[in-house]
């Protein structure tokens, strides 16, 4: 176990790094110096190689990016000249409100996914499974923006059941309070997911059906309820810890688009924002809380199924 | 197991004296086998007429169907469907039909190219990293880990603002944001193939490296990896539209599926509903249509191992 | 005002609304490139209440202190902060981009000595919160402040936005207060005074020199003519700008000379509330209470929020045209114009691959692009009217001082043949829908041009920003004309950013030979609208590295001659001489409901003039 | 005959088919059979003939498709193919309990053991919680679980198959059922652990006097423990008699056959098997007349046509067959070389093989942090030996041994951390590269699994000529007849070149790998296991074809199989491993008749040999308990944990090899035998 966890810390620490050289070698590629745009249009040579004299874009890429890695370590994130602030402060702003979102719509797709998978699973080549599954590819074939700007005309402009724009709180709380503004947001980030888990944990629970313990169990004169929820379900359902664990990209992203859509502010939006602006630090930043948060993930993932699979030891 | 070998219609050897080892019943290749379970499969023939109207559609239809796709008049922008325009103009003022027709060709071009070259990427790295093994393994793997952490948008936008938008780049861009998985798909394989006992049988025959993997590693690596090219092709044209929709779509003279999409979006709300619907529809249907096939493949090759 | 702004680089139509719109036929205004009516004031005025309006992404305020430096030189910080600060000159009456000598400080300036001294009296009825009034010393306090923050060179243009080496405050020998409203510039040359009037003495900002003297929070007053303290001061007024969080309990930016006071303010989305400042000195005290600033994560939630009604002032942008029949259903009126600037496509004189640089030179060949760019088509496509012909720097609208006699006819009208006509006169074999080449290589008279080698394309690439989509439409349509006289235009779609910071030859030398034509918007322009730094040889903002004598010499008049009509004669000649293909000026466009005030409150919005100070909620809403 | 009064299971005409997307498969057809209180009544057949649906037909728990057509199932009063589900549910594991074959997926792996083998009883006693585990850790206790108490918390994962086994056979017991459906509960274990699972099956029958229906395709593992057999072929009953008269009498063809064609330890292995040719037939369509008649020798257009019935015969001794026999064959021998003339074509002088030391060791965990690694697999650890050209070194041992790992050693495979392979006296090891590749050629292999050893994706033609190509021999076509010839050779129709394999038998794929071997005529060929994923009818079949295709070429095997018979029937000298150790080595004889080492005694024990008579006179099950782990394996003798005669010393010192006669080795403290006095054994065999 504990080796294990070293193993897998220490690759996780190499893939962060990784992010890391990888995404600012990628942006000095493009963007040698956000002089230009920090300074405007109208800005003059003299000001932009002071501008880059200044703040140290006048240096080699090597160097820079020490620098950069030497202040993240000591949990500085840089500052948004675009901004005006310290993307520290901007994330602390931000990040809450993308959790709460990703996370809700996470825990939804699980609680949706898994019941209607292992239902599809049991009840296959019915007519229930045809349809589920017929709905859920459609679903996946769907660009999560076309998601969301149709539940935006339907729901929204057209019925009014629901507004148009997530919540504006600028608090979580103040978010959760309005519970309403939110349901659209994390219906279309949720749709996809589910989706996807679904499919996953049909097969899943296919495979795990025609196992010979199910048989034992029948044999032992259970009823085909308890069959299910005794035997079946927990084991089928184990794999959506992995699936979880690696769909955090898929969420990250989708997590962007739907903020930019609904105007929720969160670190996607901000991540958006500063593509456009070539907002340096908060790209760089973002990248690598996605990066971390994705390794992280996968790890946790891992342990959390190594406790509730005894079959997996981690040695 | 020997059972149910006739059950799918033996046509035995014609034989006149029955050899010791007994007869042997046809079936056919283990592709008729994989094919036979695929036709069984009501969504995959779904899928495949889907895919094969789309194509029609955008390769033949331009030839039935004649429109100016070249010079756009912007003072016949987005006029709704009406005579001469079944289903009006877009905002350029190009005809909608005739331009969904010329977005197909692209859309599946660029699904396509940019699935095979995510799929040549990601085989060879995962391919190798399997049969090397040890550290290359390990650093190879690290690798697409990292890629897998970066948020494909990033890379995407990098990318697309870096190279300019031609069918070729983009499917490129897109091809390079998509080779990971299949890297982990293949080398998960090759893992389990290099251990089988048909590539020990070979190599105890002397088989070089080369052999190996040209001979048995590769041909039964492929399925898995065909599989995997039908969902890149899906996941492809999804992401054209994602593309489109951050404003980095083709421009003219092409066009495609994807970025017609996304700029109709943005008509969401104006209600010019001609530039959404009909082209929303076409790219939703052949993603699902590839998506069907990608399924029943797998399922059908699966099939083909099963059947022992 | 945006004229204060010295000309804020603008996206094509993307900055703040973007500013396309079509007229449907409700165009009932008479003024050309107008969009919708302009209401008189109307309704009972109901004390107090809120009025709301929108802040979107990328254009909200980031730094309140008016010595806005390069990164948040933007009409909306100047938007934001002259709610507070009020400008030594405000610009705009109504849609014209002119000085409002009414709302200033300033009265008219007196140039003497061969216009080598300004003098400038101020308006005594405007106080500072502390109940001091705004007076000569303000000014020089500013000015000193100013001279802090650009020497010695830090980032010069990083500490004060519209800093150009040369002028302001370099230009100023010696600044002086005869008397307490009275202050007196002595310059370095003489300039032309109109010239300085609106691009020099426009930027200054008088400030509370009483009580911003410090070089920490309660500190002691400092003597800032000491530039020593100055550059105290200015690091720390800097720093304190840099705290978003604390904007609105800073005692710093309590005092104000504005109409309005900063109550709240969200640093996270820099959504922010004012409320009416009781001792504001100008002509119109607030009478509603709160004036507040929403967030909107982009232009289509913002436009959403307006569908919904819920702002009682919005932008429209082009995408939402067609909806206007809804909002107007909504009770919104509508306006839109013209803000002064222009939008142009660039060509690049530098680039040499594939003899670029050999064909842009040769004049015929710019009016060959000239002649297949349709402004009409476009104003009318892609803009459904909401937009004025331009076809140089000075468009005919809105109407200036400045605006020459001949702005308002196209030199070189969308004509495929006459385009086909020129290259085939000079030379070249046209060939329609395929690729045009050089039969007659040569310098001499109907020959293709020096340095242009025999079977040569005209092939090149048009990058334009992939924001709003109306520059991907005006691309378009010169690519599909182009294509009929046998050019191949490749357009390419890049953000705002990206071709300003790579596409720009005086900043990215190394670029030089990689693009070859580009479409990102434009500039708004100042209220004196020379082309200084844009099209004279070397300027800071030649994007194109246009090159040309006659040009060089006419923007220099306008800056120091004394020729009242400089700048008209510069324009026409630019208009001519094609630096670049000009292309429609967009309107900005309004939508409000709810509220009611003199028209020109509402139609100097398109000149980026925010004086919501002159409006009321109406009763019944 | 039993009176009706202790009758417990009555079974009529009982027809079961299973509905596919295109055909019925006729799994089970018209079976009846009866059983009583107290006895065991085993059903034997091959693969595929329908045991298993018989018992799932009972218990009501046939697949998808699957439904009972005709005929009644009478336990005691109540008709069971007419119960609800919901009544049969009160029946299922309460009065009628079944253990399926394959104890790695009949437990789920994610319940605790406590919980599933208390789950029946908290269903149908009602019990609480607490009383269930109670009951669980007896019953565990019951069927020989060491320390049962602490065990109720483990996983399945965390036991060995054989601890598995018994947990399942704990999981039916739970409630005391009347009647226990055993479905192959054994075939999956090794040899030892089966003795031990089948003799605590007999014990607990005893001890809760109930009825056990044993099913199994192992004419052995019935001999001794059933009362009365029923031998099913082709979804039909063929025989049912009482157990000895069965054996001493059979009439049936298929069941004289199919006792013939197995390998058994006393057999003169110079004599071929006998062998049923053909396959069984597919249940798809099964054949008019009598299922049989296509493989039967005695058969005639009568069998062809109508199908005899069981009925028509006595009641004490039922059979379906128009020709039946009477009792075992009677073994004319077959023209074949007699072993001397075999030993007699084995070359004296310099051993073809010769191993010395030989040590493989597995790293296990991850290579790139050797330190963190639990240890290594010790596969093989200083196993010495010598084959010479001609002769058939056999080797045996349970799962796990290191057998496998030997064999790929030989034919370089794997490489040896230490120790020496000298093939015709070049030293294999030092080989690299191409002169390695070129050096294969003379090292054949014949694998276990016949799916996974040939490529599903290559024509069996190109399977066959790859050898040929890789070695650069002969053209297009020489190849092409060669492969011809060795198709004839090992008994397939010529047509096969262009078939793949997933189209064969899993004896046809056998032979194929097989030929693909003799392609190269190597000048050794290991066969791992090469009949023991095949069926009693097809295995004799290929064994005789290996023992042919020696004799007529001349080829030296070392053959590996977990099976002694097997072995022995194949073997001239044969070696037994334990733990990847060599514990003794000697000819066929020597072990059988007079085995030094008592695991080799153990062993000879374990095996259930098909004869009545010896299998009830056993009286101990052999080898008892579980192999230790290879990864930190007993110091000393590997065997003394197991070893009934260990002592200190065992665990002290490794025993040497001692002779115990010509060609004689073993490694023992305490043999069973007196070793040779000249106590200097030669390191090697
Ligand atoms: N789930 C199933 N679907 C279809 N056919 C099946 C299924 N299970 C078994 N069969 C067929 O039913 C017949 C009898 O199968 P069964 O399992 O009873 O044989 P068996 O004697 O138990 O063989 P084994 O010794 O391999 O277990 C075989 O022809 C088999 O192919
Ligand atoms: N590649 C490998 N990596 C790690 N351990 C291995 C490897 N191959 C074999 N082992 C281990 O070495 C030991 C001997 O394995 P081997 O397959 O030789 O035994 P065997 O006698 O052939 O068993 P069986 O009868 O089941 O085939 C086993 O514990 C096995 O787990
Ligand atoms: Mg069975
Ligand atoms: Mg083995």
């Amino acid at each position: 176990m504990t080796s294990y966890l070293i193993r897998r810390v220490a690759s996780a620490v190499i893939v962060v790094l990784g992010v890391m050289a990888a995404t600012f070698l990628m942006l000095h590629a493009v963007f040698p110096s956000p002089a230009k745009v920090v300074l405007g249009a109208r800005t003059t040579p003299q000001a932009i190689a002071a501008f880059n004299r200044d703040n140290g874009f006048d240096r080699s890429v090597g160097a820079q990016f020490l620098t950069y890695v030497n202040h993240t370590i000591h949990g500085n994130f840089g500052y948004s000249y675009k901004l005006n602030q310290s993307v520290n402060s901007l994330f602390k702003e931000n990040a809450g409100r993308s959790a709460l979102l990703s996370g809700v719509s996470l825990v939804l797709a699980v609680v949706i996914a898994v019941p209607l998978g292992i239902a599809q699973a049991v009840k296959r080549n019915s007519l229930f499974d045809y349809v589920a599954t017929g709905t859920s590819f459609t679903l996946y074939s769907m660009p999560i923006f076309f998601v969301s700007l149709l539940l935006i005309a339907i729901l929204s402009l057209k019925l009014n059941w629901f507004p148009f724009e997530a919540s504006q709180a600028s608090t979580v709380i103040g978010v959760i309070k309005q519970p309403r503004s939110m349901v659209l947001p994390v219906v279309s980030l949720t749709i996809v997911s589910v989706a996807s888990f679904s499919r996953y944990l049909r097969s899943s629970a296919l495979d795990n059906l025609a196992q010979d313990y199910i048989k034992v169990a029948r044999a032992k004169g259970l009823s085909e309820r308890s069959v299910l929820y005794r035997h079946l379900v927990r084991n089928s359902s184990l794999p959506i810890i992995t699936l979880v664990g690696l769909s955090l990209p898929d969420l990250l992203a989708g997590n962007l688009i739907t903020e930019e859509v609904f105007n929720f502010h969160g670190l996607g939006l901000l991540f958006f924002a500063a593509l456009g602006n070539e907002d340096y630090s908060i790209l760089l930043a973002y990248t690598l809380v996605g990066g971390i948060l994705v390794v992280l993930g996968n790890l946790v993932a891992d342990i959390a199924l190594s406790m509730t699979d005894p079959r997996i030891r981690l040695t | 197991m020997t059972m149910g070998l006739g059950g799918l219609g033996p046509e035995t050897d014609l034989l006149l004296s029955e050899p010791e080892g007994g007869v042997v019943y046809s079936e056919g290749s283990s592709f008729r086998l994989a094919l036979r379970s695929f036709m069984e499969n009501r969504l995959a023939i779904a899928g495949a007429v889907i895919l094969v109207f789309f194509v029609l559609f955008s390769f033949v239809g331009p030839f039935v169907y004649h429109s100016n796709q070249s010079a756009g008049d912007l003072l016949q922008a987005h006029l709704p469907p009406r005579q001469g325009h079944p289903l009006g103009t877009d905002t350029s003022g190009f005809d909608e039909l005739g331009r969904m027709m010329k977005g197909g060709q692209t859309a599946l071009e660029i699904g396509l190219l940019s699935a095979l070259i995510a799929t040549v990427v990601g085989t060879l790295w995962g391919a190798i990293a399997g049969l090397a093994g040890g550290v290359v393994d390990g650093i190879l793997m690290r690798i697409v880990d990292i890629g897998l952490s970066i948020p494909t948008l990033f890379i995407i936008l990098i990318l697309a603002d870096r190279y300019n938008a031609t069918v070729l780049s983009f499917a490129l861009v897109i091809g390079l944001n998509q080779w990971l998985a299949p890297a982990r798909l293949v080398r998960g394989e090759v893992l389990t193939l290099r251990v089988r006992d048909y590539v020990s049988a070979a190599r105890a025959m002397g088989a070089s490296r080369t052999r190996l993997i040209s001979r048995h590693l590769i041909p039964n690596a492929l399925g898995v990896v065909i599989v995997n090219v039908t969902f890149q092709i899906a996941d492809a044209i999804l992401y054209t539209s994602v593309v489109g929709f951050l404003g980095f779509g083709l421009n003219y003279p092409n066009v495609d599926w994807g970025d017609q999409l996304s700029d109709g979006v943005d008509q969401l709300l104006n209600g010019y509903w001609w530039l959404i619907y009909p082209v929303g529809a076409c790219l939703i249907l052949t993603v699902m249509a590839f998506n069907f096939i990608g399924d029943a493949l797998r399922d059908a090759i699966d099939v083909r191992l099963r059947k022992r | 005002a945006s004229g204060s702004s010295g000309g804020t680089p603008k996206a094509a139509g993307s900055s703040g609304s973007s500013s396309q719109a079509p007229s449907n036929n409700t165009n009932t205004s008479t003024t050309v490139g107008a969009y919708g009516t302009l209401p008189a004031a109307s309704g009972t005025p109901v004390k107090g209440g809120t009025i709301t309006y929108p802040i979107i992404n990328g254009s909200t305020p980031t730094y309140i202190m008016p010595i806005l430096p390069g990164a948040d030189s933007t009409v909306y910080n100047q938007q934001f902060e002259e709610l507070l600060y009020r400008p030594l000159y405000w610009f705009d009456v109504g849609n014209r981009p002119v000085i409002n000598y009414p709302l200033s400080i300033g009265k008219a300036p007196v140039y003497s000595d061969g216009d080598k001294t300004v003098t400038v009296t101020m308006n005594p009825n405007y106080k500072w919160t502390d109940g001091a009034s705004v007076d000569a010393q303000d000014v020089l306090f500013w000015i000193d402040e100013l001279r802090a923050a650009v020497h010695p060179v830090k980032t010069d243009a990083a500490n004060f936005g519209n800093y150009t080496p040369g002028d302001f405050p370099d230009n100023v020998d010696k600044a002086s207060a005869p008397s307490k409203f009275t202050f007196v510039l002595h310059l370095t040359h003489a300039y032309n005074p109109n010239w300085f009037t609106e691009t020099q003495l426009n930027l200054i900002t008088p400030l509370p020199s009483t009580t911003w003297a410090q070089d920490k929070a309660g500190g002691t007053q400092l003597d800032y003519t000491n530039p020593a303290n100055a550059k105290k001061i200015a690091n720390f007024l800097e720093a304190q700008s840099g705290k978003l969080s604390t904007y609105a309990s800073n005692p710093l930016w309590k005092d104000v000379d504005g109409p309005f006071t900063l109550t709240k303010f969200d640093s996270g989305t820099d959504a922010n509330t004012m409320t009416a400042n009781p001792a504001y000195g100008g002509p119109q005290k607030p009478v509603f209470q709160t004036l507040q600033a929403l967030y909107f994560a982009s232009s289509t939630a913002q436009f959403d929020a307006v569908r919904a009604g819920k702002l009682d002032l919005g932008e429209v942008s082009s995408d939402n045209l067609p909806q206007v029949p809804i909002i107007k259903r909504l009770g919104y009126n509508v306006y839109g114009y013209p803000g002064l600037g222009f939008q142009y496509t660039v060509f690049n004189f530098q680039d040499k691959t594939n003899h670029w640089k050999n064909i842009v030179d040769q004049l015929y060949f710019r009016q060959a692009i000239a002649h297949l760019q349709d402004e009409d088509a476009i104003i009318k496509g892609v803009y459904g009217g909401a937009a004025a012909a331009a076809y140089g720097p000075v468009p005919a609208v809105p109407a200036t001082a400045y605006v020459p006699s001949d702005a308002s006819t196209n030199p070189y009208p969308y004509s495929i043949q006459t385009a086909s006509q020129l290259l085939s006169s000079h030379g070249w074999k046209v060939v329609p829908g395929g690729t045009t080449t050089c039969i007659k290589p040569g310098s001499g008279a109907g020959e293709c041009g020096a340095g242009i080698p025999a079977g040569q394309n005209l092939n090149f690439t048009d990058y334009y920003t992939n924001d709003p989509a109306s520059a991907g439409l005006q691309t378009t349509q010169l690519a599909s004309a182009a294509a009929q006289v046998g050019i191949k235009v490749t357009p390419v779609a890049k953000t705002f950013n990206f071709i300003v910071d790579q596409y720009d030859d005086p900043i990215a030398p190394s670029n030089n030979n990689k693009w070859q034509v580009e479409f990102y918007g434009g500039f708004t322009e100042g209220a004196y609208p020379t082309t200084d730094t844009i099209f004279n040889t070397g300027g800071s903002n030649n994007e194109g590295d246009y090159s040309n004598k006659q040009a060089d010499k006419l923007i220099n008049d306008s800056k120091f001659s004394s020729n009242p009509n400089a700048v008209q004669d510069e324009a026409s000649y630019l208009t001519k001489n094609l630096p670049a293909v000009f292309d429609p000026n967009p309107d900005l466009i309004y939508a409000w409901k709810g509220i009611s005030g003199p028209p020109d409150s509402f139609s100097n919005l398109t000149q980026y003039g925010f004086t919501p100070e002159y409006w009321y909620l109406t009763s019944g809403s | 005959m039993t009176n009706p009064a202790s009758r417990l299971l009555d079974i009529d005409n009982l027809t079961t088919h299973i509905q596919l997307s295109s055909s019925v498969v006729h799994a089970v057809d018209g079976i009846s059979l009866h059983l009583d209180a107290g006895e065991t009544l085993g059903i034997v057949g091959e693969s595929g003939c329908g045991k298993s649906m018989t018992g799932l037909s009972i218990m009501g728990l046939l697949p998808n498709g699957g439904r009972i057509v005709d005929g009644s199932i009478r336990f005691g009063d109540t008709e069971l193919t007419t119960l609800s589900q919901a009544q049969l549910r009160k029946i299922r594991g309460n009065d009628i309990a079944m253990v399926f074959q394959d104890s790695a997926t009949a437990l789920n792996p994610t319940k605790k053991l406590g919980e599933q083998v208390a789950e029946p009883v908290r269903l149908h006693r009602g019990a609480s919680h607490k009383e269930a585990l109670d009951r669980a850790a007896e019953v565990l206790d019951l069927v020989g679980i060491p320390n049962s108490r602490e065990r109720l918390n483990d996983y399945p994962h965390q036991l060995s198959g054989g601890l598995r086994q018994r947990v399942l056979i704990a999981m039916a017991l739970v409630c005391e059922p009347k009647v226990l459906i055993a479905d192959e509960p054994t075939t999956a274990l090794d040899v030892t652990i089966q003795a031990q699972i089948l003799s605590l099956l007999d014990r607990l029958k005893a001890e809760l006097g109930m009825a056990v229906l044993l099913i199994t395709h192992d004419m052995g593992v019935v001999a001794g423990r059933a009362d009365r057999i029923n031998v099913m072929y082709a979804g039909k009953i063929v025989e049912a008699t009482d157990t000895r008269e069965l054996f001493a009498h059979m009439h049936h063809p298929y069941t004289q056959a199919l006792l013939a064609s197995i390998p058994q330890l006393d057999q003169d292995n110079t004599v071929p098997l006998f062998s049923i040719p053909g396959l069984p037939p597919d249940l798809a369509d099964p054949p008019p007349g009598c299922r049989f008649a296509p493989r039967c020798q005695l058969a005639t257009d009568e069998c062809r046509t109508n199908e005899p019935l069981l009925s028509n015969s006595s009641p004490a001794h039922r059979y379906a067959c128009w020709h039946p026999v009477d009792g075992p064959v009677v073994r004319e021998p077959v023209p074949a070389l007699a072993r001397e003339v075999r030993l007699a074509n084995v070359e004296d002088g310099p051993p073809l093989l010769q191993i010395t030391d030989l040590v493989r060791e597995f790293q296990v965990g991850n290579p790139l942090l050797p330190f963190l690694s639990p240890g290594t697999v010790k596969a093989v650890s200083g196993v010495s030996l010598s084959v010479r050209a001609g002769e058939t070194f056999g080797l045996v041992g349970e799962s796990g041994c290191g057998k496998t790992t030997l064999g790929r050693l030989i034919v370089a495979l794997e490489r040896p951390d230490s120790g020496q392979l000298l093939l015709s006296g070049s030293n294999v090891g030092r080989f690299r590269g191409g002169e390695l590749r070129r050096r294969r050629r003379d090292l054949q292999m014949m694998f276990q699994d016949p799916y996974a050893s040939l490529d599903p994706r290559m024509r069996v033609g190109n399977i066959l000529a790859e050898p040929l190509v890789i070695q650069g021999i002969g053209d297009r076509r020489s190849r092409r007849t060669r492969i011809a010839e060795m198709l004839g050779e090992v008994g397939l129709p010529p047509s096969s070149v262009d078939r793949f394999p997933h189209e064969f038998s899993g004896g046809q794929r056998q032979r194929i790998g097989l030929a693909r071997a003799l392609m190269l005529s190597p000048a050794l060929i290991v066969a791992d296991e090469p009949v023991s994923a095949l069926d009693v009818s097809i295995r004799s079949q290929v064994l005789n074809l290996m023992k042919r295709l020696q004799a007529e070429h001349n080829l030296t095997y070392v053959v590996i199989s977990h099976d002694l018979a097997v072995v022995k029937y194949l073997a001239d000298r044969i070696g037994v491993m334990y733990l990847g150790r060599l514990v003794e080595t000697g000819s066929g004889e020597d072990i059988y008749n007079h085995p030094a080492h008592p695991y080799t005694a153990g062993l000879l024990t374990a095996i259930p040999i098909p004869d009545p008579t010896i299998e009830r006179s056993k009286d101990d099950v052999g080898v008892r308990g579980e192999l230790p782990s290879p990864i930190n394996p007993p110091s000393g003798c590997r065997f003394r944990t197991r070893c009934p005669r260990a002592e200190q010393r065992c665990a002290d010192e490794v025993p040497e090899l001692r002779s115990f006669g010509p060609g004689h080795l073993a490694a023992c403290h305490f043999p069973l035998e007196a070793p040779v006095p000249e106590t200097a054994a030669p390191a090697v065999a």
